[in-house]
């Protein structure tokens, strides 16, 4: 009888995670088509539709990536904060802070100049999203309380105060009352290029840089791995590892808050509670997936928001638009499952 | 079950060929973008009835989204699926399509976009339809006002948007004509389909000594809790609320948005459409009063056809006074109204 | 003669507790063998819809709470798959499980969306009107029941017995019980899945008996109170039924309001859980020394060759 | 001798590239106590994993009273009866001692706890209340729980990994007694591994030697072999270096006055008055049973810690409100006891942890240059011979003396005037010892002032000048290497007053 032994790779491949990926997306593709064939569809059809529809015109490729736009932003925020090791579970809530930071900044003040308006809007976004995070940050520097309930929490909190707002004091009376703010004026609608991509994938094209800087070209980038290993190590080495933290989540939490900041002035022009479709929870996965790589979450997030809008419409075929989620529910799984063998290895145990 | 109406719709088709029946029908295919699921018993299986009444009379080929939430990125995308697969006539079901609607008309002038339960139209491609449905409304009050014995009844509402309140206070002036010493107690859930809020609104108003509960509400939990509270219930939308709750159903204002469909498809067929919208109410019968429960005295079922009949006759007006305008707007209760409005 | 709003907000209150306890009783035991599951609202989803679709084709009540149970059972095994035997992180598993779960659920209840339930779960004294605070309580139903027996028997065994003791020191240290020749991974593959059970039994009452309906996204959020009402607990068992009583009432409170005519604001009631959750963390934090209950080993995969 | 009790053939065992064991043999016999010796990574421990079935070997039998076994899992090893005390506890820390020594399945003693707890605390010299809490034991007590634990699981072969690297000399004394009843008495068989040859001598009765991975020497009865053949055993040829002591000394470089500290956690005294100065060219040796302030007085003087009493000077600047940085910037550097955790953050790459002292050298503005890091970490690994072939790849994947090297060559790169050396060649072989000596001796002549804390007197004695005896976070006494006596010493660690 042989008996198999578990150990850890010494040295696992650096592509690791993105092998595990490419197999988690081909299980979920044939997990897709299970379910399609079950309910008596064409999985050829259906893809092929959610093909089209999602990249296959430059039209399509444009919502796709305005789709994915949040879903970078957030999922970057998510990656600076775990280069200190921590989660961010409440880039939910960011999003919405950071829609309801700019219709209060824009409601509150005017400037003449729209750009420099549109970039007061989005600086407020940011800031939004940080203090959406502040909480969660303060409670876990000072006093130690862990940060993933506490930052899942504030995403009902936030929210709660977003159904708050747009049923009470920023119900538009242009709506009829209809539970959601005023739209923002058309001069602070985010521009767009080749028809209908926003300035807002720019934007994130820029930040997806950014961070790829900060987490491994920066010296803020590299107190923060030092002291994401070991809280002991960076107060040994001078760094202070309770202040970077503090910062990395304010950060994390502000690119959070940037996406639901461009989320508005390009897609829904106003608060209300369609701001996210749960991009903040996806985004964890996009950047999880991707071992938290900004390059490859904003792969993924592009890849994840061609997906979202296929969901989408494939309803117009009959097709539930809930096969896009266990799409990408079942990718992660699959490519969890795929990782474990890249970090561990089997081995026959011999028995001689 | 979709599969059998596809079917039914290949030999309409083919009969419609064989009459020779409007001629370009075939050029035009209808979208129907849905906010909640098309067999929810309440606001959108009634428009999903519409459209297969509207598949029948005319042939034209429908496809429907289901569960398409009221915000402008979600509609966006499902509406541009349609029309780069050729539909060219876009039916959107919730007020909160309004604006991007409105927006997308613009950008697709090709295409014909119609939205229910709005206030909005441009000049050419977009307009609004709805249904007077606060006049059966007025009648389902007088059936409310004679059977209540606590003199409370129950208003389980949505949102405190005009289209609501509209129907909240023609409720409570029938109630007031059969029984001036009766109020009506109104829980907003600031939600059109929540099965979860609205039984719980449900509950708090049973509990608060209603015994005659109505709604604004696309499921049928009010029912059901009455049923379970041995209360009556008023419904919406369709008859379903007969088979969720057969004791507690005494009647429903019903919508019958089939023929309303099949007007404004031909216009539209027949290059005859203008953005004029569309608010009609029982003359044309798109609105009515589901059939009366023996609950109620054969005295007060004469009255509420009295009063039907006066209604579509124009002879009588529930709110007096009032314009059009005044209607669309409404944004108060009248007096033997409670609740809040802020 | 006691208010009937009152006795109505107490009713309300005791099936909304139920709901939300019954969850975290489930979460409580998986954190307990060390195991994070934030997969809560995606199990509950899953057991809610499994025994709605049950009861409506059958309308055998008890079939349908099996099947309930069963499905979230073997829904949570994915993840104690993932993070037990693959060693996978547990916070990763715990949101895609959410997701997923409330993607399959609503994927398998499309059909069901507005269907008649032709028999709810009745309460087994059946009283009607009930007129004072004892009817009430007795006029609960099984699961209610349950939620009290299994509070008094849970806390026991994890108090009293040496099966509880054994089971916690593997969430405390799987290490010095992996030594001491518990079996580390069983324990927590049948804690994970015992987790999903319970938040099965929570879905189930949610729609055969709390609102008996389906619709999609009906768990509306209460995965994540359970969650939360675990940390509020302080990983005791009576202690997250009190914070479930208290988290319930505020539930059943917001729809009342309007019809009391008191001026508090609904909102904030609505958010008050997770603030209360929040303060009551940091003030363990702070008070205890770091000692909030939480089961030491919590989210740290077990392996035995670690070196 | 008698029958072997228990016994394993060509057990192997491989991590990664690593041959952790390699075809050993192995024997047991009943009531004996076994001494496992050899240097850090022979493979000692591993082949007690491997007994109590905590690791999996790929090839090899295990034969207990005769009968083949398969021991997959510590459950199937303590059902046959052996059981292992770990370096590390295994003692779940929120639990009584009570429930810590009942926990097993196979516990023997359910029903008459007590009685048998009183009967093994005295065979202990333990002297706790059953429902104490773990983690307010001492960890002289915490080790006694250990192997009282495997008592109460029935466990006849008991495997001792270290035991008594955690113990005062009279602690190491009164486990001697205790583990000679338990053999005596309730016929135990017991293994205790370690790197010490006094306690082989003292404690054992047969011996084998173990060195990198294979079984060079078994069944030696230990009192007919001398430690000069145990020692070419356990580490082959040794070159015995002595150190030349004569070299320049120079100004006063490092200058600690009147440090008083007290924990802020625990509110308990950890330090008391302590004074002492090393020059430049100086070693000064700092001897303590660890647990004795050694740590807290280095965090002291690195800056670590900042709330303290009294006085830290630095050539000749007064630095006692002032950060790690600036204690850095007057070059000072520390070699901190805990190579990985404080020393080297885990899961963080070799190269990162290579710039750990000199990083804010290498940027440019808020950018790090990637080419100066790598060329930091290049001459790093040439100059004092490190073996890290990828330095992208987690610190924890190279050996510990390559961790050791790489830690003291990134602190020792700068010629530091002030170096604090704790424990620097804990867990290291014989060969990375050396080497850590050469460099701490190469600074030393350089003109750098050396502060080193060790346990181990003969590096102590090798290495400094002068030595102080740290105890209960007093200075106790003070010797000069040349003319003191290692007993003296020794006496001093142990409290014991003159």
């Amino acid at each position: 009888m042989n008996k198999y032994t578990l150990s850890k790779r010494q040295v696992v491949n650096e592509l690791s995670t993105f092998y595990s990926f490419l197999a988690g997306f081909l299980i979920a593709l044939i997990i897709g088509s299970v379910i399609l064939l079950i309910q008596d569809k064409s999985p050829i059809d259906t893809f092929s539709l959610m093909f089209k529809l999602s990249i296959g015109s430059v039209n399509s490729l444009s919502s796709s990536l305005n789709k994915a736009t949040p879903l970078i932003l957030a999922g970057l925020g998510i990656a600076i904060i775990n280069t200190v090791k921590l989660w961010n579970i409440g880039a939910e809530g960011q999003i919405f802070m950071g829609a309801i930071g700019v219709n209060l900044i824009y409601i509150n003040f005017q400037l003449t100049s729209s750009t420099s308006f549109i970039f007061l809007l989005l600086v407020s976004a940011f800031v939004g999203g940080a203090v959406c995070i502040l909480i969660p940050a303060i409670a876990k520097v000072l006093f130690g309380v862990n940060e993933i309930i506490t930052t899942l929490l504030t995403n009902y909190i936030v929210i709660g105060l977003t159904i708050y707002l747009v049923n009470g004091p920023w119900k538009d009376p242009g709506s009829l009352n209809f539970p959601a703010a005023a739209y923002v004026g058309k001069e602070v609608y985010l521009p767009t290029i080749f028809g209908k991509l926003s300035y807002g994938f720019l934007i994130c094209i820029l930040f997806t840089a950014f961070a790829h800087y900060l987490k491994n070209s920066s010296v803020f980038g590299y107190e923060m791995r030092i002291a994401g290993g070991s809280e002991m190590t960076a107060i040994y080495a001078g760094i202070n590892a309770k202040q970077k933290a503090f910062l990395a989540m304010l950060i994390g939490g502000g690119f959070a808050g940037l996406a639901g900041g461009i989320e508005l002035l390009s897609q829904t022009h106003r608060v209300s509670t369609g701001i996210s479709q749960g991009f903040g929870y996806t985004a964890i996965i996009v950047a999880a997936i991707t071992g938290m790589r900004p390059i490859g979450i904003f792969l993924v997030g592009s890849l994840f928001g061609a997906l979202s809008i296929g969901g989408s419409v494939i309803q117009t075929i009959g097709v539930s638009t809930y096969i896009a989620d266990i799409i990408q529910a079942s990718t992660l799984f699959g490519a969890l499952v795929i990782q474990f063998f890249f970090n561990y290895q089997l081995k026959r145990a011999d028995d001689g | 079950m979709r599969r059998s109406w596809a079917v039914g719709l290949i030999i309409i088709s083919i009969l419609t060929m064989a009459c020779g029946g409007a001629a370009d029908v075939d050029d035009y295919k209808a979208a129907f973008v849905y906010l909640g699921s098309a067999n929810d018993g309440g606001w959108t299986q009634a428009h999903d009835e519409g459209r297969q009444y509207l598949v029948e009379e005319t042939g034209i080929e429908t496809a429907f989204t289901e569960d398409v939430p009221p915000d402008a990125t979600e509609f966006r995308t499902v509406a541009e699926a349609y029309i780069e697969q050729g539909y060219n006539i876009i039916f959107g079901t919730t007020f909160g399509y309004l604006d991007i609607m409105e927006e997308m008309a613009l950008e697709y002038p090709d295409v014909t976009f119609l939205h229910c339960s709005g206030y909005k139209s441009n000049d050419s491609n977009y307009t609004n339809y709805f249904g007077k449905i606060y006049e059966a409304r007025y009648l389902s009050g007088l059936a409310a006002g004679s059977l209540t014995e606590s003199n409370k009844i129950g208003y389980v509402a949505a949102f405190p948007i005009p289209e609501v309140i509209r129907g909240i206070n023609a409720f409570a002036n029938g109630v007031k004509e059969v029984n001036p010493n009766a109020t009506v107690e109104v829980v907003w859930t600031n939600t059109w389909f929540g099965p979860e809020e609205e039984t719980q609104a449900a509950n708090a108003l049973l509990e608060a000594g209603a015994d005659v509960l109505t709604q604004h509400q696309d499921s049928a939990s009010t029912g059901i809790a009455a049923e379970a509270a041995g209360a009556k219930w008023i419904g919406y939308h369709t008859g379903y609320g007969q088979e969720a709750a057969p004791n507690a159903f005494v009647t429903a204002p019903v919508w019958n948005w089939g023929p309303l469909y099949t007007e404004m498809v031909n216009a539209v067929v027949n290059d005859e459409f203008t953005t004029t919208p569309y608010w009609t109410g029982m003359s044309d019968n798109v609105v009515d009063l589901f059939e009366v429960s023996d609950d109620v005295s054969s005295d007060i079922k004469t009255l509420i056809e009295d009063r039907k009949q006066e209604i579509i006759d124009g002879t009588f007006e529930i709110f007096e006074g009032s314009s059009d305008g005044d209607l669309l707007g409404m944004f108060y209760f009248v007096d033997n109204v409670v609740g809040t409005l802020d | 003669m006691v208010d009937i709003q009152f006795l109505g907000l107490l009713n309300a209150t005791l099936q909304a507790a139920t709901l939300l306890f019954i969850a975290s009783l489930g979460e409580l035991i998986t954190e307990k063998s060390g195991i994070l599951n934030l997969g809560v609202e995606g199990m509950i989803s899953i057991g809610a819809v499994a025994g709605f679709m049950t009861a409506v084709n059958t309308n055998n009540i008890f079939l349908a709470i099996v099947i309930g149970i069963l499905s979230s059972s073997i829904f949570a095994s994915i993840h104690a798959i993932v993070t037990v035997i693959l060693k996978q992180d547990q916070t990763v598993s715990g949101l895609i499980l959410t997701i997923l779960g409330l993607a399959l659920s609503s994927l398998l209840g499309k059909n069901y969306v507005g269907r008649k339930l032709e028999t709810k779960l009745e309460s087994i004294f059946s009283i009607e009107n009930p007129s004072n605070v004892l009817e009430v309580i007795l006029n609960q139903n099984i699961i209610f029941y349950l939620a009290i027996i299994f509070t008094i028997t849970i806390s026991y065994i994890l108090k009293n017995t040496m099966f509880g003791t054994r089971f916690q020191a593997v969430g405390e240290d799987s290490k010095a019980a992996d030594s001491m020749g518990l079996n580390v991974t069983k324990t927590q593959f049948i804690a994970t899945c015992i987790g999903g059970a319970f938040a099965g039994l929570s879905g189930v009452y949610l729609t055969l008996s709390y609102v008996p309906y389906w619709t999609d996204n009906m768990t509306a959020g209460r995965g994540w109170i359970a969650l939360a009402l675990v940390i509020f607990g302080g990983w005791k068992p009576y202690r997250t039924a009190l914070g479930a009583l208290l988290f319930g009432f505020l539930e059943a409170l917001v729809p009342r309001l309007q019809t009391y005519g008191f001026e508090l604001n609904p909102y904030i009631v609505k958010i008050a859980p997770y603030i209360i959750t929040i303060l009551v963390l940091v003030m363990l934090t702070i008070y205890k020394g770091g000692k909030t209950g939480a089961p030491k080993n919590i989210g740290i995969p077990f392996f035995r060759e670690n070196r | 001798m008698s029958n072997k009790f228990l016994e394993t053939r060509n057990v192997t065992k491989t991590f990664g590239k690593i041959k952790a064991l390699d075809d050993v043999n192995f024997n047991l016999y009943k009531g004996k106590i076994h001494g496992l010796l050899g240097e850090n990574g022979a493979g000692k421990s591993s082949l007690m994993n491997v007994l109590s079935g905590i690791y999996q070997p790929e090839k090899g039998s295990i034969y207990l009273d005769g009968q083949k076994q398969k021991i997959l899992s510590p459950d199937i090893a303590s059902q046959l009866g052996i059981g292992m005390v770990h370096q590390e506890f295994r003692l779940v820390e929120s639990f009584s001692i009570k429930d810590n020594l009942t926990l097993s399945k196979s516990n023997i003693y359910k029903d008459n706890f007590l009685k048998s707890f009183k009967k093994y605390s005295e065979i202990f010299a333990l002297n706790v209340n059953e429902n104490e809490i773990i983690s307010d034991l001492s960890v002289g007590e915490k080790q006694k729980i250990e192997i009282m634990k495997l008592i109460f699981n029935d466990s006849n072969i008991m495997l001792l990994d270290e035991p008594t690297a955690v113990l005062t000399p009279q602690e190491t004394s009164q486990l001697k007694n205790s583990l000679v009843t338990l053999a005596q008495e309730d016929m135990k068989t017991i293994v205790l591994i370690t790197h010490k040859l006094k306690e082989i001598k003292e404690f054992t009765e047969i011996v084998s030697v173990m060195k990198n991975g294979k079984m060079v020497a078994k069944d030696l009865p230990t009192k007919d072999v001398t430690d000069n053949q145990l020692i070419e055993l356990m580490m082959g040829t040794v070159k015995t270096s002595t150190v030349d002591k004569d070299n320049k000394i120079g100004q006063i470089k490092l200058n600690v006055e009147n440090i008083n500290f007290i924990d802020e956690v625990s509110n308990i005294k950890k330090l008391e008055e302590i004074n002492f100065q090393v020059k430049s060219g100086e070693i000064l040796g700092l001897a303590g049973v660890s647990g004795n302030g050694q740590v807290e007085l280095a965090n002291i003087i690195s800056g670590i810690e900042k709330i303290f009493e009294g006085k830290i000077i630095i050539n000749n600047k007064d630095v006692s409100n002032k950060g790690v940085r600036s204690r850095k910037k007057l070059n000072l550097s520390y070699i901190p006891e805990n190579r990985l955790g404080v020393g080297l953050a885990p899961g963080v790459s070799v190269i990162d942890n290579s710039i750990v002292r000199d990083y804010f050298h290498t940027k440019l503005g808020p950018h790090l240059s990637k080419n100066k890091t790598s060329n930091f970490l290049e001459s790093l690994i040439k100059q004092f011979s490190i073996k890290a072939p990828n330095p992208k790849a987690e610190i924890s994947t190279l050996s510990g003396g390559n961790m050791q090297k790489l830690l003291m060559g990134r602190e020792l790169v700068g010629d530091p005037d002030v170096i604090i050396a704790s424990q620097p060649t804990r867990g290291l072989d014989v060969n990375a010892v050396d080497a850590i000596h050469n460099l701490l001796i190469d600074q030393r002549n350089k003109g750098s002032a050396i502060f080193l804390i060790s346990e181990d007197l003969d590096e102590l004695f090798k290495l400094s000048h002068r030595l102080l005896v740290i105890f209960e976070g007093k200075i106790v006494k003070s010797f000069n290497t040349t003319d003191a006596n290692i007993n003296d010493v020794g006496l001093a660690m142990a409290g014991a007053s003159e």
